[in-house]
């Protein structure tokens, strides 16, 4: 019964991160729609979502609720079963694969128990996190099969082929960083980041020596945003050809699962993006020297978009936002002062930079449904099978080649 | 602790239950299924020997047996997929030219 | 009775339920998805007894790559539901019950063959280890798999080819 | 002992002449038939040779040829005749030029592979007669199998596949079974030390005592040959597939398979069974006795009751050969003697009343006795000859018939009267069948418009004919010259059946006597070889 | 980190049939159809040196790959029968290729593929080892099975093969589990030394299931029921390999284990008793009823596996099974040359779409093609087991192996099941010989290529009936060191 006991205390830790993390990441889900939509409007030349609430920020909650009361059709003949798990799975799996990413160092102090910032630190982090998103295909898969409709059929089949094909150059991608890495553990990884060249350049995988996984990190993102079924490779819902493609046939709360399933997918890989190639939660400046200052860069972020957001809310056009715009600003000015205090920048360092560079990663990848047109269906396969995947190999051969003859 | 042959015990029961399904389903894809049931099983009772016998083998021949499956299963499927093709049924009590 | 075996009796009913279901269900599908469960539940019983790096693999190339083959061919052929099995009724009452019965006194003979074994210990395997092994002493076996699935790959164009595309 | 190749280039001279067969065009019959003619005239000539080298009276084998072929097991290509197998090759050399003038005419089509079978069956009986190596001999004996099986089943007649095939897989099942013995014998022998194959080696081995068998193996290792040799003969159960072997089988095949193939089995049995199961061979020699006769009187009154001439006189062959079998199994030396001299009587005088009827068959392409009839007017000749043939089978005296089956008798009868009485009977039907057949076939009126017209024997069937009687006549009063040549040989069997056997002290196998119906005969059949040997 | 140069000597192999297969696979898609003979030229070429190659392994015998694999005369007689096997096919499918309008490139790669895969059974001296050998050549075997993919029986045949196959396959490997459990290694010499500590049941349950398999792969009875399916449907030269070299490899997978791991021995005898018996009953009794060429002689195949088994069953009993093993080699050279020749044969006269192979089809075969003819019966005089042809030594062999290890009654159902085979055997020649065309068949002259086939097997066979005593000697020097 000791062991029983002693995984005991662990829970009491882990329980309160997962609850956190999944209303955290609940909340950034909606969000992100928002973002989207207004980033998106914006490299079109519009306003976006600007009705509901200031800025539309209460759009997400809107939408939530519209799916929460729209009626559920179930199409007949739809295979029942299976037509609930499709996104059921969908969405579970795309959230758990959150659980094995670490926001930051792994002996994390918090009320006198060093936990790691992530809801588990497994020795194989890697291999789980693509365990899991392997298995996202199925959500896919079933939803286009059971809805008994040709087009989720098609929509579906396509995507599972498409998912399975880049697939292969997602994991083999990564193989160069995990040979120069030398583990599968994610915060293992982020350490072997550590150091700087020549004083200032960080020793990320991304120009790391032996051999910088430049080709592995495009290799990466570009099976990334096919793997999430997202623009330039969101042939799935291409709806000239497929209508909605596998959830053609889905409604209300189940639709809105398979949404949130991508958006997950999409930060879950932006996440790895960051870990693997980006250092992950490590600064890009050193902490020494003249490059002090840097600790304060969270701060100071806070500081001027609480300071801009005061200034623009106090302007604005209706009078709930002169409300609601000003106190954000003033959240995030007290969030600035709150990491200024000493000892704390320590702590926030990690998570700041995490999340800034994931956000970098979301910002690329609406921007890239902004701006670039949609592939073919044969060109899409096509690439991933004779460009993407050789190229991996390749990569992966120069690397360990590479490592091998750095190490004689 | 679980005792080792539990875990061999499951690994027989699955092993016999692929073989039930083998004889006893009759889509050829739901056979190949069952085959694949019955290479779980072996796997199950590969881990738990090396567990028991302090070795890590046990778990290489795992890997080995996994990256079979997978050729078999290419190969499997694309047979299915050209009988499918050519006879329009996956019954195997429907796939008869050959017998007398 | 330990948490790991209580862990390990939900595991294994899991898969038992799973294979049983497989032979139960009539669509496919339903057999495929039982069968996912049924290797689930054993990456499962890997992660139980420390075998991370199998269990993750199980995952991946099984739950991810291979089951995703089978269901996508189901998909593909748009595979029915099979015909009831038309088993006599002699087969069904006699041989089934014997059946059974033969597979438990398979498993209680395995069982008792090896109710002396030392209880496994959850002690993680390290990855680095088994790789040691895997490619030092099983390099042999371990080329042979890449030809293998060079095999695999030339069988599986040679078959779904087409004939009009050459 | 000079080495010599001549059994060499007997055995293989065919074979050298079907190669040259093989080169001329499948259409030139003309010189296929003059050049296996050539063949087996010149194979002819050289047995002549080892008649003329042949030692009379020496024991043992001569012009042996012995070298190592297999090394393991240890398999050795040697030949050698005794005066038992000299005449069998004489027989068969005799035989087969007179097969090949008999299907001068008659085979018309696909001559190329009739004479190549032919000509390679050839070669299978002489080396089943000159092998003295168990495997050699096995070798030899199956592969004669084939051609046979051609012959009878590209050429012969209506039920040919049929006939072929049960000739084939009777005589397999029986030689398969021989193989296993062979094998089971050589088993033995490595355990006693001396692995081989060699018949002459086994046979001194187990004369001397170096080698000796349990009771029952020694039962089991006669039973395997004896089955392979029964069905050959064919003794009395066994004999159902000869009647329509000789009956589909073309002229040329009927005339091998009664004149020489026959004689396989009766000589397999005084070559092997005898000398090395002679406890074996006694125990059973009653049951086989028994069956022999049945054979004899059976195969004479279904012989009576044809209406096909061919399978009458292929009943006569059941019949006659039982005369052979009784008289091995006799175990008296001049029975024995019989035995062999009635081998080859009967594959003259069988041989040439299978000629005849080929000859009849030529010209009416029938065998039903109801088809001819007053054939004798137009055909002065070959009635003539055929009488003659008629009167040999039937054992006139002065003809080669009457010596084999009068030595058999006198033999047997000195041992079991019962048997020789019984058996005599066999040749008071002989005459009947056969001469009540040659009357309704050659005498009376002509009963059919199209007989009338048949001609008589050109020169070659003459030739056929007057050669065949020569040969009958010759028998019938030479047959000293024979008997000469033989008698060591069977001297050498007789005494190889007298060994020292360890089992024989031992007074529990003779419990068993008592059951056995003729056990009086038996035991004194023992006794009584004994005395024989002892007073010569 | 390379392995040892030795080490590689002792695959060249296997390295150079990979080598010349992935270099046909990938000159495949480049040449032309037109002018695929080039592939088969250099595949043949691949499997020549593959042949010299094994010298090589003669050179350097002993284990490699921490003990894995091992070189020695055994695994090199196999490698021979293989390695021939497979160039003999590839020559003697060129022209079956061109008509039936297959791709020779990939054909001819699986061939050396599969073969490959048979060469690591005959060496494998590792359970796991001689598993993925198996896989390699019964996967590209499931290829080939289905290598006229637009003809429904050959994907059909290739369904039931590999549905069969893999089903044996799990047996195999539980089979393997189990072994590793009981004894802790796979390894076949530290498995005979383990026997001290090793739980019984679990041994013998394992040793059981991989007999199963290894059953399942060689067509022995009760495992039999693919086999005529299979044999039919696939295409014919694909046939004459698939009954000659993969089950040459299992034999040799089998004896091995046979030989080395003591408790195989005793375990096995009555099973491998029983399985030959039933083996030459099922395939014999089934074949008499078969009106199709194809498929009696894929019957026949089934009774010949039962005779090698009884070859195996003479070395299971005896403490010195080298009797028994070189006898199951030597069969094994024998039904090779023989069943290859006869299955080319029925290749070349089945024509286009094989349409012409029931026996039927074979009438008069003797007047149309004396020379197919006569070889075809020379093939079916072999494995009935005359005389002066290797059929016959390989069963006298056997038959002296059994009497050896006094399995008498095992000699005598051999004997037997001889006569009922040449029941068979003899129809087909009574077809050919003695009846009529019953219709006309179109003869196609006989390519040059498979001419060459035949002459070496036809003459392989009567030379291996006359001249046994190489042959032999190397098999009895094979079954000697083996340990």
């Amino acid at each position: 019964m000791n062991e029983f006991a002693a995984q005991h205390s662990i829970l009491i830790v882990v329980l309160p991160k997962v609850v956190v993390l999944l209303f955290v990441l609940l909340t950034a889900l909606a969000y992100l729609t928002w973002f989207e939509r207004k980033v998106v409007a914006h490299i079109q030349s519009r306003w976006g979502p600007y009705r509901v609430g200031p800025h539309g920020l209460l759009q997400p909650l809107a939408d939530g609720l519209k799916f929460l009361f729209k009626e559920d059709v179930t199409p007949a003949g739809a295979d029942k079963f299976t037509y609930f798990l499709a996104p059921f799975l969908s969405l579970s799996l795309a959230i758990t694969s959150i659980a094995v990413i670490p926001f930051g160092p792994k002996d994390f102090t918090v009320f006198g128990q060093s936990t790691p910032l992530a809801i588990t630190n497994l020795n194989i982090g890697l291999l789980i996190l693509f365990a899991i998103t392997s298995m996202g295909v199925y959500g896919v898969a079933l939803a286009g099969w059971s809805s008994n409709s040709k087009y989720s059929l098609l929509g579906g089949l396509r995507s599972s082929a498409q998912m399975i094909s880049y697939e292969l150059t997602l994991t083999m991608s990564v193989v160069g960083v995990i040979l120069m890495a030398g583990t599968f553990n994610l915060s293992d990884i982020v350490q072997a980041q550590q150091g700087f060249y020549l004083g200032f350049l960080p020793r990320w995988n991304l120009i790391g020596a032996p051999f910088p996984q430049v080709i592995g990190f495009f290799l990466f993102f570009t099976a990334a945003v096919a793997e999430t079924n997202r623009a330039p490779f969101d042939l799935v819902e291409a709806e000239q050809e497929l209508v909605g493609g596998f959830h053609t046939e889905y409604a209300s709360f189940k639709f809105a699962m398979f949404f949130m399933a991508e958006y997950s997918s999409m930060i879950t890989v932006s996440c790895l993006a960051t870990i693997l190639f980006f250092g992950g939660w490590l600064s890009p400046f050193p902490q020494t020297g003249i490059w002090t200052w840097t600790h304060y860069i969270p701060s100071a972020v806070f500081a001027i978009a609480g300071v801009a957001l005061i200034i623009h809310g106090v302007r604005y056009l209706t009078i709930l936002g002169r409300v609601v715009l000003p106190v954000l600003g003033l959240v995030l000015c007290a969030l600035a002062v709150l990491f200024a205090m000493p000892g704390v920048p320590d702590f926030v360092q990690g998570p700041f930079w995490f999340l800034l560079k994931i956000a970098i990663f979301i910002f690329v990848y609406v921007w890239l449904r902004g701006t670039l047109p949609r592939f073919r269906y044969d060109r899409l396969m096509t690439f991933g099978w004779k460009v993407l995947l050789p190229l991996s190999i390749l990569n992966v051969v120069i690397t360990s080649l590479a490592i091998v003859l750095a190490q004689k | 602790m679980v005792p080792t042959s539990y875990y061999l015990v499951l690994s027989a029961v699955l092993f016999g239950l692929g073989v039930v399904a083998f004889v006893f389903k009759r889509n050829i894809i739901t056979i190949f299924m069952s085959i694949e049931l019955m290479l779980n099983a072996v796997n199950l009772a590969f881990v738990a020997f090396s567990r028991a016998l302090g070795q890590l083998q046990g778990q290489v021949f795992v890997f080995f047996v996994i990256v079979v499956a997978a050729a078999e299963a290419a190969v499997g499927l694309a047979i299915i997929i050209v009988i499918a093709r050519n006879r329009g049924t996956l019954d195997v009590e429907r796939v008869d030219s050959l017998k007398h | 009775m330990t948490p790991q075996i209580a862990v390990f009796l939900v595991l294994a009913a899991m898969a038992v339920a799973g294979a049983v279901n497989l032979i139960l269900q009539r669509h496919p599908i339903h057999s495929a998805l039982s069968l996912i469960v049924v290797m689930v539940a054993l990456a499962g019983l890997y992660l139980l007894q420390g075998a991370e790096f199998i269990a993750a693999v199980q995952i991946i190339v099984y739950g991810g790559a291979i089951m995703v083959l089978f269901v996508f061919v189901i998909m593909l052929l748009n595979a029915g539901e099979e015909e009831r099995t038309n088993l006599s009724r002699m087969a069904r009452y006699v041989g089934v019950p014997l059946g059974v019965v033969f597979l438990l006194e398979v498993a209680y003979w395995i069982g008792r063959a090896t109710s002396h074994m030392a209880q496994s210990s959850p002690q993680a395997v390290s990855t680095r280890e088994l790789s040691t092994l895997l490619f030092r002493e099983y390099v042999f076996p371990f080329e042979l798999t890449s030809f293998l699935i060079l095999i695999a790959i030339l069988g599986a164009l040679v078959l779904a080819r087409r004939e009009d595309s050459d | 002992m000079q080495q010599t190749f001549i059994l060499t280039v007997l055995t293989f001279l065919p074979v050298a002449g079907t190669l040259a067969l093989l080169l001329l065009r499948s259409d030139d019959h003309l010189w296929i038939r003059r050049l296996a003619l050539i063949t087996a005239v010149a194979e002819f000539a050289i047995s002549l040779l080892l008649l003329r080298g042949f030692e009379a009276g020496a024991t043992g084998y001569q012009f042996e040829e012995f070298r190592a072929w297999i090394p393991q097991p240890p398999i050795h290509y040697h030949l050698g005749v005794d005066g038992l197998s000299l005449f069998l090759v004489l027989l068969t050399t005799l035989l087969t030029p007179l097969s090949i003038l008999a299907s001068w005419k008659s085979i018309d089509q696909r001559a190329k592979g009739f004479f190549i079978s032919l000509l390679v069956l050839e070669t299978g009986v002489i080396g089943v007669f000159v092998s003295l190596d168990l495997f050699l001999f096995f070798l030899f004996w199956e592969v004669m199998l084939i051609p046979m099986y051609f012959l009878i089943g590209i050429w012969g007649h209506e039920r040919r596949i049929y006939a072929a095939l049960k000739f084939v897989l009777y005589t397999m099942f029986g030689s398969i079974l021989m193989l296993v013995a062979i094998l089971w014998l050589y088993r033995i022998t490595a355990t006693a030390g001396y692995p081989t194959f060699d018949v002459a080696q086994i046979q001194m081995m187990l004369s001397n005592g170096t080698l000796t068998m349990p009771l029952r193996t020694e039962m089991l290792l006669f039973g395997a040959f004896f089955l392979a040799f029964a069905i050959k003969v064919p003794l009395f159960p066994l004999h159902t597939w000869l009647p329509d072997a000789h009956t589909e089988a073309p002229t040329a095949g009927s005339v091998m398979l009664a004149g020489v193939l026959l004689k396989m089995g009766t000589y397999g049995m005084l070559r092997f069974c005898l000398p090395l199961f002679p406890e074996a061979s006694r125990r059973f020699a009653p049951e086989i006795a028994v069956l022999a006769i049945i054979g004899i009187i059976y195969g004479a009154l279904v012989a009576m009751v044809q209406v096909d001439l061919k399978r009458l006189v292929a009943y006569s062959s059941v019949s006659h050969l039982g005369f052979v079998v009784l008289g091995i199994f006799a175990f008296h030396a001049i029975s024995i003697q019989g035995a062999v001299y009635q081998m080859l009587s009967h594959g003259i005088s069988t041989g040439a009343l299978f000629l005849g009827v080929g000859m009849l068959y030529d010209r009416r392409h029938t065998h039903l006795i109801k088809e001819f009839g007053g054939l004798a007017t137009p055909m002065p000749v070959i009635a003539a000859l055929y009488l003659f043939a008629c009167f040999a089978s039937a054992g006139l005296p002065m003809l080669n018939g009457f010596v084999g089956e009068f030595l058999i008798l006198a033999g047997t009868f000195q041992k079991h009267a019962a048997w020789a009485s019984w058996a005599a009977l066999g040749v008071i039907f002989s005459a009947v069948y056969l001469l009540w057949s040659y009357q309704r076939v050659f005498f009376g009126s002509i009963t059919q418009d199209k007989n009338g017209a048949l001609p008589d024997a050109d020169w070659r069937e003459r030739g056929i004919l007057f050669l065949m009687a020569a040969v009958i006549l010759w028998m019938g009063i030479g047959s000293t010259f024979i008997t000469r040549r033989t008698e060591a040989a069977t001297q050498t069997i007789m005494q190889l059946m007298q060994r020292p056997r360890a089992y024989d002290a031992g007074g529990s196998n003779n419990m068993d006597h008592p059951a056995m119906p003729v056990n009086g005969a038996n035991a004194a059949a023992s006794g009584g070889v004994a005395n024989l040997v002892n007073s010569k | 980190m390379l392995p040892p140069l030795q080490d590689l000597y002792r695959i060249a192999p296997e390295i150079v049939l990979g080598a010349f297969g992935m270099l046909v696979m990938f000159l495949a898609p480049i040449i032309p159809k037109s002018r695929h003979g080039v592939l088969s030229a250099i595949s043949l070429v691949g499997a020549a040196l593959a042949l010299a190659a094994t010298r090589f392994t003669a050179l350097y015998p002993g284990a490699a790959y921490s003990g894995l694999f091992r070189a020695d005369a055994f695994s090199l007689f196999v490698h021979l029968i293989v390695i021939g096997v497979a160039f003999l096919a590839i020559l003697g499918s060129t022209n079956y290729l061109k008509r039936e309008d297959l791709d020779a490139g990939e054909f001819c790669a699986l061939i050396l593929f599969a073969t490959a895969g048979m060469g690591v059974m005959a060496g494998a001296q590792e359970l796991l080892t001689g598993f993925i050998g198996l896989e390699m050549s019964s996967i590209a075997s499931y290829i080939l099975a289905s290598y006229r993919r637009e003809a429904p029986k050959s994907n059909e045949a290739a369904m039931k093969y590999f549905l069969l196959g893999s089903f044996a396959t799990a047996f195999f490997l539980y089979g393997i589990a189990l072994v590793y459990g009981a004894t802790g290694t796979t390894h076949l010499d530290l498995m005979g030394q383990a026997g001290a500590q090793t739980s019984a049941t679990l041994l013998k349950m394992g040793l059981g299931l991989i007999f199963v398999g290894l059953a399942f792969k060689v067509a022995a009875a009760p495992f039999q029921l693919w086999t005529p399916d299979v044999y039919e449907g696939a295409p014919a030269p694909v046939t004459a390999m698939l009954s000659t070299g993969p089950k040459a490899a299992a034999f040799a997978l089998a004896l091995r284990i046979l030989a080395n791991v003591d408790a195989a021995g005793p375990l096995w005898f009555w099973a491998l008793w029983a399985v030959a018996v039933m083996s030459m009953f099922a395939g014999n009794l089934g074949a008499i009823v078969q009106t199709n060429l194809k498929r009696m002689l894929a019957y026949s195949s089934i009774a010949h596996a039962g005779y090698i088994l009884v070859a195996l069953a003479a070395a299971a009993a005896t403490d010195h099974p080298e009797a028994g093993i070189a006898a199951a080699l030597f069969y094994l050279v024998s039904y090779a040359l023989v069943k290859l020749g006869a299955f080319l044969i029925v290749a070349h006269l089945g024509g286009v779409g094989e349409r012409n192979v029931e026996i039927e089809d074979f009438t008069g075969l003797a007047r149309r093609q004396p020379a197919m003819a006569a070889c075809l019966s020379l093939f079916l005089l072999s494995l009935l087991g005359l005389p002066v042809l290797a059929g016959f030594l390989g069963k006298f062999y056997v038959f002296n192996a059994a009497l050896e290890s006094n399995l008498i009654w095992l000699a005598i159902l051999l004997a037997l099941n001889s006569v009922i085979g040449a029941y068979y055997y003899l129809r087909v020649m009574v077809a050919m010989y003695m009846r009529e065309p019953s219709k006309p068949i179109a003869t196609e002259p006989v390519p040059w290529t498979l001419a060459v086939v035949l002459w070496i097997t036809a003459a392989g066979t009567i030379y291996a009936g006359l001249f046994p005593t190489r042959i032999i000697g190397f098999a009895a020097k094979a079954a000697v060191n083996m340990r």
